[in-house]
């Protein structure tokens, strides 16, 4: 069964929740090479974006990420607020119009709004971001799109990709964003903006299992 | 944590509350988007110059509003860039015809956010330059890298800006000026003591009693190295030289000496820093025509200083020493 | 014990150093006996306005010396207060012919180090007033006691009283303006940490992390309560209605309104508790008229809060207003 | 045999010393009640008392207690420094001219000094300050010198009676100085001035023992 706008509702909801239960995990990370704030943006706007549920309710998916990208980009802030801002925009502008998206529909999607971040930030992989995590996800599901997987396996696969990348930046030296500042010293942890990704994809994994 | 606040959610805006009934002769602030303007803006035909940045730096930027500086000031979440809503409308809202100076702290999340305030559009026909202040020397510098930080330098860049604005030049002129400041300026920091982020409840890093951090900046991140505490001398020495050579400043120069605060060190050890800090610029043959000791580009509650060395001319002389009138740095006026 | 300090005991003189490199426009320095002196001293036919107490309170008094505000200031070790002979020699450097104002602290060793000044003699025929602040209502008042601790109020008579005698007042009316300042004014203090004395190396009181100190005075000297933290808004009522009873403050009534840090408080938080201050004056009928903002009467690296209330009138809102240069208070020059 | 001006000398010497040991300890009493400095503040002005030395070495009694006074009074500052500074100087006054002082000129000598803090300070008994152990030593002194004890034995009475005067500051509300701002908090704390008093008798006790 295709991803239904209620689908992407849903996976916004879950994916809020999960933030708001990473939020000190998250802004712990983020002590150890930043600045102590990605779990309290992350949980800023997601909850601002519930804040629009009613809003949204009805609409079609391009509507939904977009309103998600520019509540994004006016309740955020710092580097993640345009970067996942710009995700859900190029995420938005591929949907327009859209009230379902098939497992392929969905790869694309999730490529376009990859190549928004990168576009935006200007990151490369391996510079310890979270685009480490995004890139090998987005590699995975379209393989495993290409290879003919069901839907929930595919989406496992996805998460299970970021996971990777994600655990993968930890003894990176950072050289974007404000790990860069650390030189050396960014080693040995985990990237914060990587994590925040690893988790929407695995909360898209859970809740769209049974889509 | 220990701090003089309510909710952590609520800080920044109470804050802007006090700001506003404090200041109110002086500047009015927006709420949603939030934003502190001048109380006369927008002033016809002159330059608007505004900034932004995370909150915590107090009171930079927002006590830097008034007369002879900042026309207004953008103050995002705790250490977090704001949103670029805020500054779409505080562009409006200072325009003048004239144009409008935008002076952006390099960091990823303000440079992005200032661009796309840019990208969005909707400032209606506002001719826009920005000014990417980068002096923070404990940053290698590199094309790979996000490159080095904006510190202490942002804020004699936004009086010095301000003033030449103030003095009816063009958007091409008070930005050239800008960047001329940022060029001839350089800063390094240190802590003693991490500072809280309220919404975190602890601090960022932990030091032992025994050991500084060398090479902060103005986020609680924690620097390049980690050593056992020096003397107030050789501190001063090891965040000097590096200053000095980077420019390279020499023999001769004239200079603005700011020896900068983090919050929560008091004056008295300023003071000290600053003693050996002109001792070693003129060891150099280096002139100090000018100065500014206190916490003006703070954060939080971190103990620590921040040097910064500004080569200067007359033109800069003229417009550092030029009347400003903002709650935060005041003369002549 | 972190600190920017070199050796405990050089900390006032090195102060004084960077005091004099960085401030040689507004005042000289003189070492042995130590004080600070306006550059322009002594003014013929002006009243001298002066004052002193032991560092570790900047910018108290040094900061404080200048234009409109004081001629001389004569700081003692941390924490203690000046001999006579600093007195002595300050009172001689600042005399133009119309009297000296002493402006003390009400502490033991203050009033009688002045005293001794006096007694002592040798100011050949200079005419001399001492004026005693003592508004912290944290302490009881009685005849058998030292009395009530003189705190904030101190910099807004320093001010106010410099800014008459910068208008050729007599000596005896500067003096009376300087007692009516006190009279009409209440403050009251709190502390999130203790301080460290320099040469006692460890925190004079400890704090678990979740109590506060509330009437705390400026020396690190424990206050009349300990209790669990609190809410900055709760904190401020704390401070602000034994304050506005004390006078009484009364409905109608104009005030300054004085938010002061001590030391270790970043300005963010100072707004805050602003914010909570100005709505409970306005709850009680109380006009804020004039406000001040910042870490002016410190306590070493004390993180924490002091609240003071000047009732004013016309005549003390224009003092109030009148020009100033100072290094630390500075306008309209 | 009486109270040589070396002996004076002697003492002033051996207190400059116990003050250097007690420095620490006298701070931590200050700390307590007070500002953290009293131990500090003795000690600034007797080591300047010891720079002093080579000036008096060969004075009168009168001028060695009058410049020690002049000494603490222009070193010391706080209330200890107008305090013992007008201490020396009655002491000083008493004894103008004098190469050597009987254990009854002492006593004089002691009371007069005692009466100049009370002057400065006007402090009362139980006011918890140094008052409270010199006021029972000068009463113990001139008893004990009535009474035809001998020297050393009257000295080490005076002392003895600084000794409990001193602790019995420990219950009491302070009244007079910096301790008074802590109200009933006061009680249960020695009081460092009191502590200083006892210390520089003990050490007359003890150096004059032989003279
Ligand atoms: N140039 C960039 N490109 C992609 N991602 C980036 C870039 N810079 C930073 N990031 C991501 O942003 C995360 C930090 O986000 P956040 O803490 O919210 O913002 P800030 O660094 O401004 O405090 C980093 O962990 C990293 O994954
Ligand atoms: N009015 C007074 N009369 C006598 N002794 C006093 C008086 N006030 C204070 N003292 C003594 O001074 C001591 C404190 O001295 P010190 O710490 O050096 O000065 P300060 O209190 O100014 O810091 C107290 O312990 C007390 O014994
Ligand atoms: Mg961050
Ligand atoms: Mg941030
Ligand atoms: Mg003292
Ligand atoms: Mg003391």
């Amino acid at each position: 069964m295709p991803i239904s706008r209620n689908d992407v509702l849903a996976w916004l909801k879950a994916v809020a929740q999960v933030l708001a239960e990473n939020r000190e995990y998250l802004v712990q990370l983020d002590s150890a090479i930043g600045d102590a704030d990605h779990g309290a943006n992350m949980d800023r706007g997601f909850q601002s974006i519930m804040g629009k549920m009613d809003e949204i309710n009805d609409k079609d998916i391009g509507t939904i990420f977009k309103t998600a990208a520019m509540t994004l980009i006016s309740t955020v802030g710092g580097a993640s607020g345009p970067l996942y801002g710009t995700f859900f925009l190029q995420a938005g502008t591929k949907t327009a119009g859209k009230m379902e998206l098939t497992i392929q529909e969905w790869a694309v999607v999730l490529e376009a709004a990859l190549a928004g971040i990168v576009m935006r930030g200007k990151a490369e992989l391996n510079d310890k971001t979270m685009v480490d995590a995004l890139t090998p996800a987005v590699e995975a599901l379209k393989k495993a799109v290409g290879d003919g997987k069901f839907q929930s396996e595919a989406l496992a696969i996805c998460a299970e990709a970021a996971r990777q990348g994600m655990e993968a930046t930890i003894p990176l030296v950072a050289r974007k964003g404000r790990a860069s500042y650390l030189g050396e010293r960014s080693a040995g942890h985990q990237d914060p903006g990587a994590t925040s990704s690893y988790l929407m994809l695995k909360t898209a994994a859970e809740i769209w299992k049974n889509a | 944590m220990k701090k003089l606040i309510n909710r952590p959610e609520d800080v920044v805006v109470e804050e802007l509350q006090g700001i506003a009934y404090a200041h109110g002769d002086l500047v009015k602030v927006h709420y949603n988007p939030n934003f502190i303007v001048r109380a006369d803006a927008p002033i016809k035909g002159k330059v608007g110059v505004i900034s932004g940045g995370g909150s915590g730096h107090e009171p930079m930027h927002g006590g830097f509003v008034g007369m002879g500086m900042l026309d207004a000031a953008c103050p995002g979440a705790v250490f977090t860039s704001p949103t670029p809503d805020q500054m779409l409308e505080a562009t409006k809202a200072v325009s003048g015809g004239a144009g409008v100076l935008h002076i952006v702290k390099n960091y990823t999340g303000d440079v992005m956010n200032f661009e796309m305030a840019a990208d969005l559009g909707g400032s209606e026909g506002i001719e826009v330059e920005a000014v990417v202040t980068n002096d923070d020397v404990a940053v290698q510098d590199s094309l790979y890298t996000a490159g080095r930080r904006g510190v202490g330098i942002t804020v004699l860049a936004e009086k010095i800006s301000g003033a030449a604005a103030e003095q009816m030049r063009s958007l091409k002129e008070v930005a050239d000026i800008c960047r001329k400041v940022n060029a001839q300026g350089r800063s390094m920091g240190m802590a003693l003591t991490s500072c809280i982020v309220p919404h975190a409840g602890k601090p960022t890093f932990d030091l032992p009693e025994d050991e500084m951090e060398i090479g902060i900046g103005i986020h609680g991140e924690p620097g390049r190295t980690r050593m056992k505490l020096k003397s107030a001398d050789e501190i001063t020495e090891m965040l000097m030289e590096p200053v000095i050579d980077d420019l390279p400043f020499k023999s001769g120069d004239n200079a603005l000496l700011f020896v900068n605060g983090m919050g929560g060190t008091p004056l008295i050890e300023l003071y000290v820093i600053y003693r050996k800090a002109y001792q070693i610029a003129e060891k150099h043959g280096l002139k100090v025509v000018r100065n500014l000791v206190g916490s003006y580009i703070t954060s939080l509650e971190m103990a620590g200083t921040s040097i910064t060395m500004l080569k200067v001319d007359d033109d800069l002389v003229k417009l550092w020493d030029a009347p400003v009138k903002t709650p935060g740095l005041r003369w002549g006026a």
